[in-house]
């Protein structure tokens, strides 16, 4: 019968006007973010060595590394995220062997200014080489020459 | 299925003797034949569905090692089409190469309706030119728009820093 | 006490200043002002409640709560948006004919003010007492159609164009059954008088007597609101905003409460007309009879927001031929068995 | 004399019945429409010119970024293409997990079509009710993969990670629970008898035009033809499922959008069946792919059923770690072609009915 629609969808409706509210009134409550949530990016620099596994796997260039040498070890100096091109995919997390850099539940990221954007979880001078190393590592320079080229290009 | 496709594509090769099957069962046809063969496709063989048409820039490889020619480039432009076919349920793709320098090629519009848009598409991003095509003009990037970005030697400005 | 609250205060203000020795003519003159920004004031206060209620009602029937944040309960929501409109700069783009184009914000609120006039609030609550009150209702209610129809075509906007002629179209084709739905209720009455037709209900609401004409007033009025399923002036995914495209900052508010203070109309119209108006039903008389016309009009406007919220828009072909073939032809045949019924009625002497 | 002009409008791409920023450039009668010539690429961000300068696994998250209400889809369509380029068995968990995120995404982007459709028409309750059952499906996601809707899940020869413990039996209950929600759209919306005036006999596809114009998904076999790739030539694991092709008879909107709503009902039955096999399946969810990916030179042209339609991709590899061309059969952009033919004689009211029933979304349109 003509109608029976009209009446069943009215009837629809006022279930839903008594039922069960599912807003999330966010600032004062949350939506719990499960373990593997893509939030802000945190880098245990401590566990880097400056591999620069992440950096090559990031799809849109987002991760900057600076290295130096120091006694044998590379030595990080910079880390910069430019987040604001950052797709989330999770690709860098994944590339990294050391679990140096990982998700957190943060999600808010927002900047008022467009020059704090990026992350910068790294940004410090390398520290002066032990005189003592710094002849060895001389001599191991010499000889080690040909070895780094290709590693150079790996990057 | 594949075996049908097989005898299919042996019935073809006795009907047109130019065309080219590779391992993949693609098949190559000269872009004179091009129409009159995917009319047969479907008008015979049932490939009444026009999935995929796109094309690829090839290129000569001297332009690519970026030695200097005067002569006129020898590269050329694959343009793809995946035919399928409901009733049968095969699928065939089938290729053609143009020339560089004057891409041009019959439109499959009056074969299929679906070439319309996607041909369009082919236009806007590679520049071949397909004659009879109703309304062949750019469809994704602005009128103004000068160059073919898919193609090789397109040249990018602008980004970030 | 409570019953007559309106009235007394009336009176003594009418004594008030009749001791102050204020001549007749004068004292019914500022009488009358009294009322009139007594209705202005209630009108735009509804109005900025009604907007809150649509949001709440809205927001509970799709599963969420609606404004909860400005005021207690999100209560002064309207008034914040109303104040961010007012302040808002109000553009007035290259082609458009400027004069009808500021002329029609301010005249939307002109119908519905003259309305409220007329009509009976509660026992003896009326600003004037009109012998052809239904008469005037309805003459004055198309004409805000026409102001729709002016800010439409002033605006020199194709979609505000396409939206004002559905407003024309729709007003012409809903009009005349909700006149020829009325004239049932008004044979048996007899009247054109507002009082007398509440008062011709003691008995029984026209909703029983009359269920047809009810139901096609609500539909026509549902129309003549420009509500869904029949807001397709409006059509915000067809024609954006109609006749309010290029309507911004007070010019967009003053037609956003019109549309409330015209809801506010049809649902008083329908109380009036169909649920006895102030009348009290199953003899609950210690309930004040103005109180019982606000509860049944609220009703009323629930039921449209109801509505609204249900029903998706229909197309104008649709609209058109639902007033002409469907609406029209009922109305027709309800007026017909009324006759009859009345010729009946009499025949047997009850 | 008395005569009528046509007049041009140009509807969109600011409109908010495009779905996007979608124009069509109408020529109006009155309010009947002359012609529709819809014009695309205010999104167009150059996905396959990105794509050659990236690795293979680096054009995934770009994938996400054509049908994002769909992204598992778009991904599973991806890895394929490559798998196939490259010949790897993928092990059979991955496979369950991608027919999982699959199936999910297919009833997710179905979930909001019907909503959005509704809101088109007119009904706006419709739309947010089936927001709220679009997060519960958008909810598990996230715990899956990390990301709500660009999952970039699906890797070259497997998944990015295994499903987090429970979640199959999370992924139950939301699947269990879908098809009560399905009535209540069945009530709300597909039951309405202004909802069926709008949408029945306006937007007619015929079979035939529909086949010739390459049209795929719901809007192809809305008219009644039998094509659905994960019948017609079952990729993945699909042949293991039990399932029905719904088709519609008028190839009208309404049956455009009842054959999806139909759909969906199929989709929660392969889940369940999925997530039944899944149980009894262990194994690695990632074959043996060498960390540098080079395929042999040659090409690949690998189609899947989407949401929207058929969607290809065309990945030819000259033996670099980056590919040397990949293109996308994007099936909003084919379903497109047929707008104007069958918006002709309607009124602007139908073109909203039917450019909502063809279900485009604009970041597949572009590309």
């Amino acid at each position: 019968m003509f109608g029976k629609g009209l009446v069943k969808g009215l009837n629809v409706t006022w279930k839903e006007f008594w039922s069960k509210k599912f807003t999330v009134q966010y600032p004062d409550e949350q939506h719990t973010k499960p373990p593997r949530f893509h939030g802000k990016f945190q880098l245990n620099s401590d566990a880097c060595i400056a591999c620069g596994l992440c950096a090559n796997a990031c799809p849109n260039g987002v991760i900057k590394i600076e290295s130096e040498k120091v006694n044998k070890k590379k030595y990080l100096t910079k880390y910069v995220m430019n987040i604001q091109y950052c797709l989330f995919c999770g690709m860098c997390v994944e590339a990294c062997n050391k679990g140096a850099l990982r998700f957190t539940q943060e999600h808010d990221m927002s900047q008022y200014f467009y020059k704090d954007i990026p992350l910068v979880f790294v940004d410090r001078e390398a520290p002066k080489p032990d005189p003592e190393t710094e002849n060895k590592e001389k001599d191991d320079d010499k000889s080690k020459k040909a070895g780094k080229a290709p590693e150079k290009e790996g990057q | 299925m594949d075996n049908k496709l097989d005898s299919v594509i042996k019935e073809l090769q006795e009907k047109f003797s130019e065309i080219k099957v590779s391992e993949q069962q693609v098949v190559t046809v000269p872009v004179e034949q091009l129409t009159s063969f995917m009319q047969m496709l479907k008008d015979e063989y049932y490939m009444d569905f026009l999935t995929n048409v796109t094309a690829v820039d090839y290129p000569s490889d001297k332009n690519q090692n970026g030695e200097e020619d005067d002569e006129e480039d020898k590269g050329t432009m694959e343009v793809i089409y995946n035919v399928n076919s409901i009733t049968e349920g095969y699928t065939l793709m089938v290729k053609t190469s143009v020339a560089r320098q004057n891409p041009k090629l019959p439109s499959m519009f009056s074969v299929w309706g679906g070439a319309h848009f996607q041909e369009r598409e082919v236009f806007d991003l590679l520049g071949i030119i397909f004659t009879d095509h109703p309304d062949l003009k750019r469809i994704l990037l602005d009128d103004s728009f000068k160059g073919y970005p898919l193609r090789k030697d397109f040249q990018w400005v602008g980004g970030r820093k | 006490m409570l019953e007559t609250i309106f009235i007394d205060i009336a009176n003594w203000i009418r004594n008030l200043l009749g001791s102050a020795g204020v001549p007749a003519l004068w004292n019914d003159t500022v009488m009358m002002l009294v009322k009139l920004t007594a209705i202005i004031v209630f009108i735009l206060i509804n109005a900025l409640w009604l907007v809150y209620m649509e949001r709440k009602v809205a927001g509970y029937m799709q599963a969420r709560i609606g404004p909860n944040r400005v005021g207690p309960k999100g209560l002064l929501q309207t008034t914040a948006d109303i104040g961010k409109l007012i302040s808002k700069e109000i553009i007035i783009p290259k082609n458009v004919d400027k004069i009808l184009f500021l002329l029609a914000p301010v005249l939307i609120f002109v119908p519905p003010l003259t309305i409220f006039s007329v009509i009976p609030f509660g026992k003896n609550m009326m600003a004037i007492d009109l012998n052809i009150g239904l008469f005037f209702v309805f003459a004055i209610a198309s004409l805000s159609t026409l102001i729709f129809w002016i800010g439409g075509w002033s605006s020199y906007n194709k979609y505000s164009l396409l939206g004002s002629m559905r407003v024309i179209s729709q007003m012409v084709s809903y009009e005349l059954p909700m006149m020829l739905a009325l004239l049932g209720v008004i044979m048996i009455v007899g009247s054109l008088n507002l009082s007398e037709i509440i008062l011709a209900q003691e008995s029984a609401w026209f909703i029983i007597s009359q269920p047809i004409a009810f139901l096609i007033f609500f539909i026509a009025a549902v129309a003549e609101c420009n509500r869904v399923p029949f807001d397709l002036m409006e059509g915000e995914s067809e024609i954006i905003a109609g006749p309010y495209t290029e309507y911004s900052g007070m010019g967009f508010a003053m037609f956003f409460l019109a549309e409330y203070a015209n809801i506010m109309i049809a649902s008083a119209m329908t109380t009036v007309l169909f649920l006895g108006g102030w009348l009290a039903p199953f003899g609950l008389t210690f309930i004040p009879s103005w109180l019982w016309f606000f509860v049944k009009m609220y009703v009323v406007i629930f039921v449209f927001m109801w509505l609204r919220w249900t029903y998706p828009r229909v197309r104008i072909d649709q609209l058109l031929g639902f007033g002409w073939k469907v609406l029209v032809p009922l109305s027709l045949a309800n007026i017909f068995v009324t006759g009859i019924g009345m010729y009946i009625y009499r025949a047997l002497g009850w | 004399m008395l005569r009528t002009e046509t007049y041009t409008v140009n509807f969109g791409p600011q409109h908010p019945a495009t779905h996007g920023v979608f124009r069509v450039m109408l020529n109006l009668d009155g309010e009947r429409i002359v012609k529709a010539e819809p014009v695309c690429g205010y999104l167009h961000r150059g996905v396959e010119k990105l794509a050659e300068n990236r690795t293979y696994q680096q054009v995934i998250p770009y994938t996400d970024r054509l049908d994002y209400l769909a992204a598992g889809l778009q991904n599973q369509g991806y890895v394929e293409t490559i798998e196939k380029l490259m010949e790897i068995e993928v092990p059979d968990r991955a496979e369950y997990l991608r027919i999982i995120t699959a199936e999910l995404s297919r009833i997710a982007s179905h979930v909001l079509f019907v909503g959005v459709y509704a809101l088109d028409i007119g009904a706006f309750t419709g739309f947010l009710l089936c927001f709220r059952e679009r997060e519960r499906i958008l909810d598990l996601m996230e715990e899956l993969t990390g990301s709500r809707m660009t999952y970039s899940y699906a890797r070259i020869g497997g998944v990015a990670a295994d499903a987090p413990e429970g979640w199959l039996d999370r992924v139950e209950k939301v699947v269990n629970d879908l098809p009560y929600y399905f009535d209540i759209y069945d009530d709300l919306i597909s039951g309405n008898e202004i909802f069926q005036a709008r949408t029945k006999y306006v937007g007619y596809l015929s079979a035939e035009s529909a086949v010739d114009y390459s049209l795929s998904g719901p809007t192809l076999r809305g008219s009644g033809i039998d094509y659905d790739l994960r019948k017609a030539k079952p990729y993945s694991i699909y042949d293991r499922f039990n399932f029905e092709v719904p088709l519609g008879e008028n190839g009208d909107c309404f049956d455009r959008y009842f054959c999806r709503i139909l759909e969906m009902r199929q989709s929660v039955y392969i889940l369940q069946q999925a997530i039944e096999q899944i149980r009894e399946t262990d194994g690695p969810i990632m074959a043996k792919v060498p960390k540098v990916l080079k395929p042999p030179k040659g090409e690949a042209y690998h189609e899947i059923e989407s949401s929207k339609g058929i969607l290809g991709y065309y990945v030819v590899s000259d033996g670099s770690n980056k590919p040397y061309r990949v293109h996308v059969r994007r099936p909003s952009f084919v379903n497109l072609g047929f707008l104007d033919e069958m918006c002709r004689g309607g009124l602007v009211a139908d073109l909203v009915a039917i450019l909502g029933s063809i279900d485009i979304v604009l970041g597949e349109v572009d590309c």
